[in-house]
């Protein structure tokens, strides 16, 4: 097992400069122009009076969406990830940083900035049995922010309607339209979902576990949806999800949330093949691997990773500091600034010179499967 | 084997000490708004009534001397002394020492006094019917969801329609059925006429017997209400993996029905005890004047009846008081059944 | 001591005249089905399914929501209730404590199987919030079961149960806790700790982690596993991520609409699925590690069971479908793969014709 | 996370499914049960004083007549001044339909109005309306209208409603809180703010449709409080006795002595009418109960197998049933097997699905399903 095969990410540059984790470039640039950025988000619970009593479920969070690029946010329950998906969409208020949308810092002070801004921005939801109001049939759904949006009417509306029943190709398209939402499978419900978000012509589309509540086989037809939507109509996305292969798979950057901090972010590919942060590892080995004949799972050799402790009370230093077994005091003492790793990869943790060799671990363990089986 | 501390757990029970300060908060605002509302309504309800109060009573009762007049203008807060405001202060004050006034037909006892011999009678009365019939409701409930489709079951719409009938129309049928045509039991007040109230045998057996038909009508009536909330709870909670569960561990029915089902299913009951005893209090009214019974119903209709209006107000206080105090123990008593409702810190 | 509280027609022999085989499997389900009545039709949740665990197994049963896997697990407990009606088929039990003769658990009455449930067969719940008695103390929830079953004092009930709690990694003092005041991490614990309270010979684990996050789920099931190999019970692991199943389960059976489509070791079915359903299945789940390929999905949804058209219920989203396929009879084929082992599959179209390792072969495979 | 695997769900889909060929709420015995008696009493409501053979307050004098038992001629009976029963109890039934009715509507616009905009806009204004609501809960009704009406003597009909609906609101109002509360919380409500509707438009046009059972059964909630407090009032006398409602019958019956001279038509009629209008009330909202809670439904349909009662802690009932082309059946498998089919109610069960519809039901044995089960393929036999 040669090292330098498998820490192609130069852990050379690990002593570089600590750096805020927007100038690490986006992996997913490459594939249009910007179109929405968030700059040092943050958003505050408070639960009580005290002082203590605040919970910071988003902390200074960076990202940009690119036209065309999918941007995944990765992380547990908890995490802040959803949270970052309504303050993307003006669901809740900031109450730290800025959103701009095509460089202008965007204000939804009022009902009529709130809709225009929605024609730009639209979210899916994650529960297509949730999401859709089983008193309306699916014409109504899509007619209405059709009718806000596209201020059209009579056959226009018509067109639309089945242009946008086609485009989630949902067919025969006539058929839907009169139906009702319990008529319809999960798969069906959630291309409505989807078409109503399209029916606003939106340039940002922000996707919130869009496939968690779905069967297995349906999933990958509804990313795929997804993944010839924005190829079609030059949409930039934001996928949040719990499930990092399926961000492997879907997304061009991936960010990494714990405690509702970004704490890696990456290309797809290298984030989730050769993780740097010590929250990604867990993650990733965490993660179902049927390959893995050796498994944990099967010899009964338990490596329980340490408890979580409290993540999201406001507390100074590395919020995985308690779960982590690289932490020492410096860890629990100050937050860990990004690391730059190459030029579109950065890690936040003290320790990564220490936690990359990891790495290697897995990749022998690996290796050494795959001779088994050949 | 890790030690466990889970990352959401002082979350949650931080949440939830603030969740239950709230509910204490809540539950005191409502008991405080409540109780000023009653004291309110009271005092603003000979002022809304036409003409001066006060007047029309002296012209009513010939008898009364001039001083009970000045007593009548501060229990109402009626004449020459004061702003609104002055007046409802002293009206709370009065309140709060207890003093209700003086009644005006047996002029001049106090209100209060009348009061104490009428409340023991609904009191025992009700009380107990009460009691019974949610016991046995309940109980008739959880027969009939575990043996839906049962005979109990089947009695639903006669069972619909004891619900439906009104309080005071049994206590008709009752009195006539058993009182008139068969002479079972007596059908007038509440002890036979030439005994004297106190603790001697021939009194309590004889106000036993003359509460029997009311108390009977209160269980008739009520029981099938219960029963059938119960009923329907109780169904809606054997559907829960947690019933199930408690099967699949080979649980003898009677744990299952009770200590994971009934237990469950009776929450909502107890919280609907407070808020039905209002309805209870309306029932009995009707009721107790029915049966010429000596309680606070029959009292509060005569006192209405007869313009006897310092004994009308304090009764109406008495009855919110009652209900308020009955909504207390239904929180008492929902907090010791429902530990969610105690949620404290764990250490 | 313990054979005495067992129901008679389950242990009526004493122990020394047994001539049970200890080598027999546990449970053995055999022409087992289940119809939901209603006014509409029968819904026939499962129909006609054969499937065996073998002491100490941990078999697992996959498929998508509404393919009957729980109502099978729950029917053969008899734990289903109506509309829910068991229409053909024989569970057999044997275990230990039933001197390894077969129980026929569709023939007991309700008391018998009262005294079998949890000491023999044991649930864990999926939802664990749902599978706790709101209004009961963990300790009483733990204890109740024991109270039934084992003849203990309430200091050894007490111990079993910390000692039990210490299993998964729980600490003794929340024992008096109730549900609501435990993260759901815990709660998933406590349900899987109820489950081993009484030392039962099988455990049906009802997608036991599928409400948790992956670093929660991969701690506890291997917590599940350590405690399997040291106390020796079989596990029946249903859940619908085929790909946690490959790593658990060593053999692996695959519902579709109520039916057994495809039944094997893990490692066969993994590299060599027989029946189109299961290649579907298997492409589409994204792999974390190894190269990308290219997923598929299954095209189409899942069919109305109660108006299941004849032959192969796959035939709708089946790109193999010919028109024999309409008159195949649901049976499980024995399959001849490179693998050799039991593996048997429902499609006989793609065993007779083209069988060989399916497009979705592994890079490695 | 996938859906959940239920029995109940797959068991609920084919339920509903069916649902959209008919009305549901007709579906249910109780309620339409329900439905025909409030349909009978409307009716009567409607023409009852047109048929009424009599004026209701004639008297007639004739000695003959002074609380005559019923007749061909007094259908009900008279009451001691040879007024008609049947008469007053025709004009009666619109009285006390009318005001349920009237006050059941505008209680139930009270409680929509301050359920919905407490749940909804939440925060200071749902505590603030929630403890109004609570405050309103714990008044007692009866005695405060017995105190208020009692000073409003003739006055007819119109205070009694204003103030039965001031007091009737609260309850309804608490639940629709509650249901507003969790809807508002779904993801539809979020989608439809997503989408850039106002905020008066989602209150309208998404979360109100989805109460409507919630408001229907609240409204018979209410108007079956409404006719039993007014009811009572009139009995007591409290309102205006001159006007004929159910209730001002029953306090002649009780002031004329109708239970001392033994004139059952007199009290006993217009209180069983009031009981009846109260069942029929009842029975509505147990239905809409059912509606709304699939578990109350599933209760409702399933629960006797092979003629024997199924409790819930009953093991699953085990009904072998195998279709022989002789349609005869197989014996039995064992005198054990307690809980074999009973074969009519198989064939109600089966006579609306095609699957095993015409045949006769039996049961077989474990050793016919084993060989039935054997692993031969079968490519060359007929399908069914």
């Amino acid at each position: 097992m040669t090292k330098e095969t498998h820490t192609k990410p130069a852990v050379s540059k690990l002593d570089s400069e600590p750096i805020e984790s927007n100038e690490v470039a986006s992996a997913a640039a490459s594939r249009g122009p910007l179109v929405m950025r968030a700059e040092g988000i943050s958003k505050d619970y408070r639960i009580s009076r005290k002082a203590e009593g605040v919970i910071s479920a988003v902390k200074n969070v960076n990202l940009a969406l690119y036209a065309r690029g999918v941007v995944a946010v990765v992380g547990e329950s908890g995490s802040g990830k959803s949270t970052i998906a309504k303050l993307l969409s003006g669901h809740e208020k900031l109450t730290k940083g800025k959103i701009f949308l095509d460089g202008a810092e965007i204000q939804v002070g009022n009902r009529s900035d709130f809709r225009r801004f929605k024609s730009d921005v639209q979210m899916v939801f994650q529960d297509p049995f949730a999401s859709l109001n089983p008193v309306h049939t699916i014409r109504y759904h899509l007619e209405r922010p059709v009718k806000l949006h596209q201020k059209t009417k009579g056959a226009e509306v018509e067109t639309e309607l089945l242009g946008l029943i086609n485009q989630v190709k949902l067919t025969p398209p006539d058929q839907f339209l009169a139906k009702y939402p319990h008529e319809l499978s999960g798969g069906q419900r959630q291309r409505v979902s989807i078409a109503r978000a399209l029916a606003a012509h939106p340039r940002v589309l922000l996707a919130d576990e869009p496939v968690s509540m779905l069967d297995v086989s349906i999933r990958l037809e509804i990313l795929s949806l997804l993944d010839d939507l924005r190829e079609r109509l030059n949409l930039a996305m934001l996928y949040i999800t719990h499930d990092i292969a399926s961000a492997r798979y879907f997304a061009d950057e991936i960010l990494v949330m714990y405690g509702g901090e970004i704490v890696e972010r990456g290309p797809a590919e290298e984030v989730t093949q050769k993780p740097l942060h010590p929250y990604t590892q867990l993650l990733v080995s965490s993660s179902p691997d049927p390959d893995d004949l050796g498994s944990t799972l099967k010899t009964g050799a338990t490596t329980v990773a340490r408890q979580a402790g409290s993540a999201l009370t406001n507390s100074v230093g590395c919020r995985f500091s308690d779960r982590c077994p690289f932490a020492d005091d410096k860890c629990t003492s100050a937050s860990p600034p990004h690391v730059m790793v190459g030029s579109n990869r950065s890690a936040a943790c003290w320790h990564l010179d220490k936690a990359v060799p990891i790495i290697h671990l897995d990749a022998r363990k690996e290796t050494v499967s795959d001779t088994n089986k050949s | 084997m890790a030690a466990s501390n889970d990352n959401d757990h002082s979350l949650i029970s931080r949440f939830g000490e603030i969740k239950q300060m709230r509910f204490l908060a809540r539950r005191l605002g409502f008991y405080v708004v409540a109780l000023f509302a009653a004291l309110t309504i009271n005092f603003f309800i000979p002022r809304f009534l036409p003409g001066n109060i006060v007047e029309s009573m002296m012209a009513k009762y010939p008898s009364l001397k001039p001083s009970a007049q000045r007593a009548l203008e501060i229990l109402f807060g009626i004449g020459h002394n004061g702003s609104l405001l002055h007046q409802y202060i002293t009206y709370l004050g009065q309140i709060f020492t207890g003093n209700l006034g003086l009644d005006l037909l047996q002029f001049p006892i106090p209100v209060i006094d009348i009061i104490k011999n009428a409340l023991p009678w609904t009191l025992v009365l009700v009380g107990t019917a009460t009691v019974i019939s949610w016991v046995l409701g309940t109980g008739l409930g959880i027969i009939a969801a575990w043996r839906r489709g049962g005979k109990l079951d089947q009695l639903l719409p006669a069972l619909s329609f004891l619900q439906a009938t009104p309080y005071f129309f049994l206590a008709l049928i009752l009195v006539w059925l058993l009182a008139l045509r068969f002479h079972v039991l007596p059908a007038q007040q509440g002890f036979s006429n030439g005994l004297s109230i106190g603790f001697n045998w021939a009194f309590i057996l004889s106000a036993a017997r003359h509460s029997l038909l009311p108390a009977l009508t209160i269980v008739l009536t009520s029981t099938a209400g219960w029963m059938l909330q119960m009923r329907n709870v109780m169904i809606t909670t054997i559907g829960e993996d947690y019933v199930l569960a408690a099967q699949a561990k080979g649980l003898s029915p009677k744990r299952v029905v009770f200590t994971y089902a009934a237990r469950n299913a009776i929450l909502p009951s107890i919280s609907g005890f407070a808020l039905a005893l209002g309805f209870v209090v309306s029932g009995t009214l009707l009721m107790e004047i029915v049966f010429n019974y000596p309680g606070i119903g029959l009292t509060l209709y005569n006192s209405v009846t007869s313009n006897d209006f310092p004994l009308t107000q304090g009764i109406f206080l008495i009855i919110s008081l009652t209900v308020l105090a009955a909504n207390i123990l239904a929180d008492v008593l929902y907090v010791i059944v429902d530990p969610r409702s105690r949620t404290r810190a764990v250490a | 001591m313990i054979d005495d509280q067992l129901p008679k027609g389950y242990d009526s022999k004493p122990r020394s005249e047994s001539n049970g085989d200890a080598s027999q499997p546990v449970l053995e389900i055999k022409g087992f089905s289940v119809a939901y009545r209603s006014r509409g039709g029968d819904v026939k949740a499962v129909e006609n399914v054969d499937i065996t665990i073998n002491r100490g197994e941990v078999v697992g049963l996959a498929g998508e929501s509404g393919s009957g896997k729980s109502t099978l697990a729950y029917g053969a407990c008899r734990l289903l209730r109506p509309p829910a009606v068991i229409t053909a088929g024989s569970v057999r039990y044997n275990g230990r404590r039933s001197n390894y003769t077969p129980v026929e658990l569709l023939d007991l009455d309700r008391d018998q199987l009262r005294k079998l449930r949890w000491r023999e067969i044991s649930i864990v719940f999926q939802s664990a919030m749902n599978a706790l008695n709101p209004v009961l103390r963990i300790q009483d929830q733990l204890i109740d079961a024991m109270d039934v079953h084992l003849d203990l004092s309430k200091d050894e009930k007490l111990d079993k149960v910390v000692s039990v709690l210490d299993m998964v990694g729980i600490p003794r003092d929340r024992l008096r806790s109730y549900p609501h005041e435990l993260s759901g991490g815990m709660r998933q614990r406590i349900v899987i700790a109820m489950a081993l309270t009484v030392d039962p010979e099988l455990v049906i684990m009802d997608e036991p982690t599928t409400a948790l996050d992956v670093v929660v789920q991969r701690e506890i099931l291997s917590q599940i596993v350590e405690l399997k190999e040291r106390l020796g019970f079989s596990v029946l692991f249903i859940t619908h991520d085929l790909s946690l199943m490959m790593e658990i389960a060593d053999r692996v059976a695959i519902m579709y609409a109520g039916q057994l489509v495809e039944v094997g070791q893990s490692t066969d079915i993994h590299h060599q699925p027989a029946h189109p359903y299961t290649q579907g299945l298997l492409n589409s789940f994204p792999s974390l590690r190894g190269p990308k390929r290219t997923l598929a999905g299954i095209p189409g949804v899942t069919p109305d069971l109660r108006d299941l058209p004849p032959g192969c219920p796959f035939i709708p989203r089946c790109k193999f479908a010919k028109p024999d396929c309409t008159k195949v009879e649901m049976r499980l084929e024995k399959v001849e793969g490179i693998l050799g082992g039991k593996h048997f599959s429902a499609c006989p179209i793609v065993i007779a014709n083209n069988f060989k390792p399916s497009e979705t072969e592994r890079a490695h495979a | 996370m996938s859906k959940v695997e239920s029995p109940r769900l797959i068991a609920q889909g084919a339920i509903k499914k069916k649902k959209r060929t008919m009305p549901s709420i007709l579906m249910n015995t109780k309620a339409k049960v329900g439905a025909v008696i409030i349909g009978v009493f409307v009716v009567i409501a409607i023409i009852g004083p047109i048929l009424a053979p009599y004026n209701p307050s004639t008297q007639n004098t004739q000695a003959n007549l002074s609380v005559a038992a019923p007749s061909l001629s007094h259908l009900f009976g008279t009451d001691q001044l040879g007024r008609d029963v049947f008469s007053q109890i025709l004009v009666g039934t619109r009285t006390t339909m009318v005001l349920g009715l009237v006050t059941g509507i505008i209680a139930t616009a009270l409680s929509i109005i301050i359920g919905v905009s407490a749940g909804f806009l939440g925060g200071l204004w749902d505590e603030f309306l929630s403890l109004f609501s609570n405050v309103f809960l714990v008044i007692p009704a009866l005695p405060l209208l017995i105190v208020v009406l009692g000073e409003f003597p003739g006055k007819g009909e119109t205070p009694t409603i204003i103030l039965l609906s001031l007091l009737g609101w609260p309850w309804g109002a608490r639940v629709i809180r509650a249901q507003t509360l969790s809807l508002r919380s779904r993801d539809f409500i979020a989608a439809s703010r997503e989408t850039g509707e106002k905020t008066w438009r989602i209150i309208f046009f998404e979360v109100i449709p989805n109460e409507v059972s919630l408001i229907a059964a609240s409204f018979v909630g209410t108007v079956l409080y409404a006719i039993g407090a007014s009811v009572g009032l009139d009995f007591l006398g409290v309102g205006n006795t001159t006007i004929w409602s159910l209730g001002t019958i029953l306090y002649w019956a009780q002031n004329g002595n109708a239970l001392q001279l033994g004139a059952w038509w007199w009290f006993a009629i217009p209180g069983v009418f009031v009981a009846l209008i109260g069942t029929g009330l009842v029975l509505l909202n147990f239905g809409l109960d059912e509606l709304g809670n699939p578990r109350l439904r599933d209760a409702a349909t399933q629960t006797r197998i092979n003629g024997k009662i199924w409790r819930p802690a009953d093991p699953t009932p085990v009904m072998r049933s195998h279709v022989d082309n002789k349609g005869t059946k197989d014996q039995r498998r064992s005198p054990k097997a307690n809980l074999t089919e009973d074969p009519v109610r198989l064939n109600q069960v089966h006579s609306s699905n095609g699957h095993l519809g015409q045949n006769s039901m039996g049961s077989t044995t474990v050793e016919n399903q084993v060989r039935h089960n054997s692993s031969t393929l079968s490519l060359d036999q007929e399908g069914q």
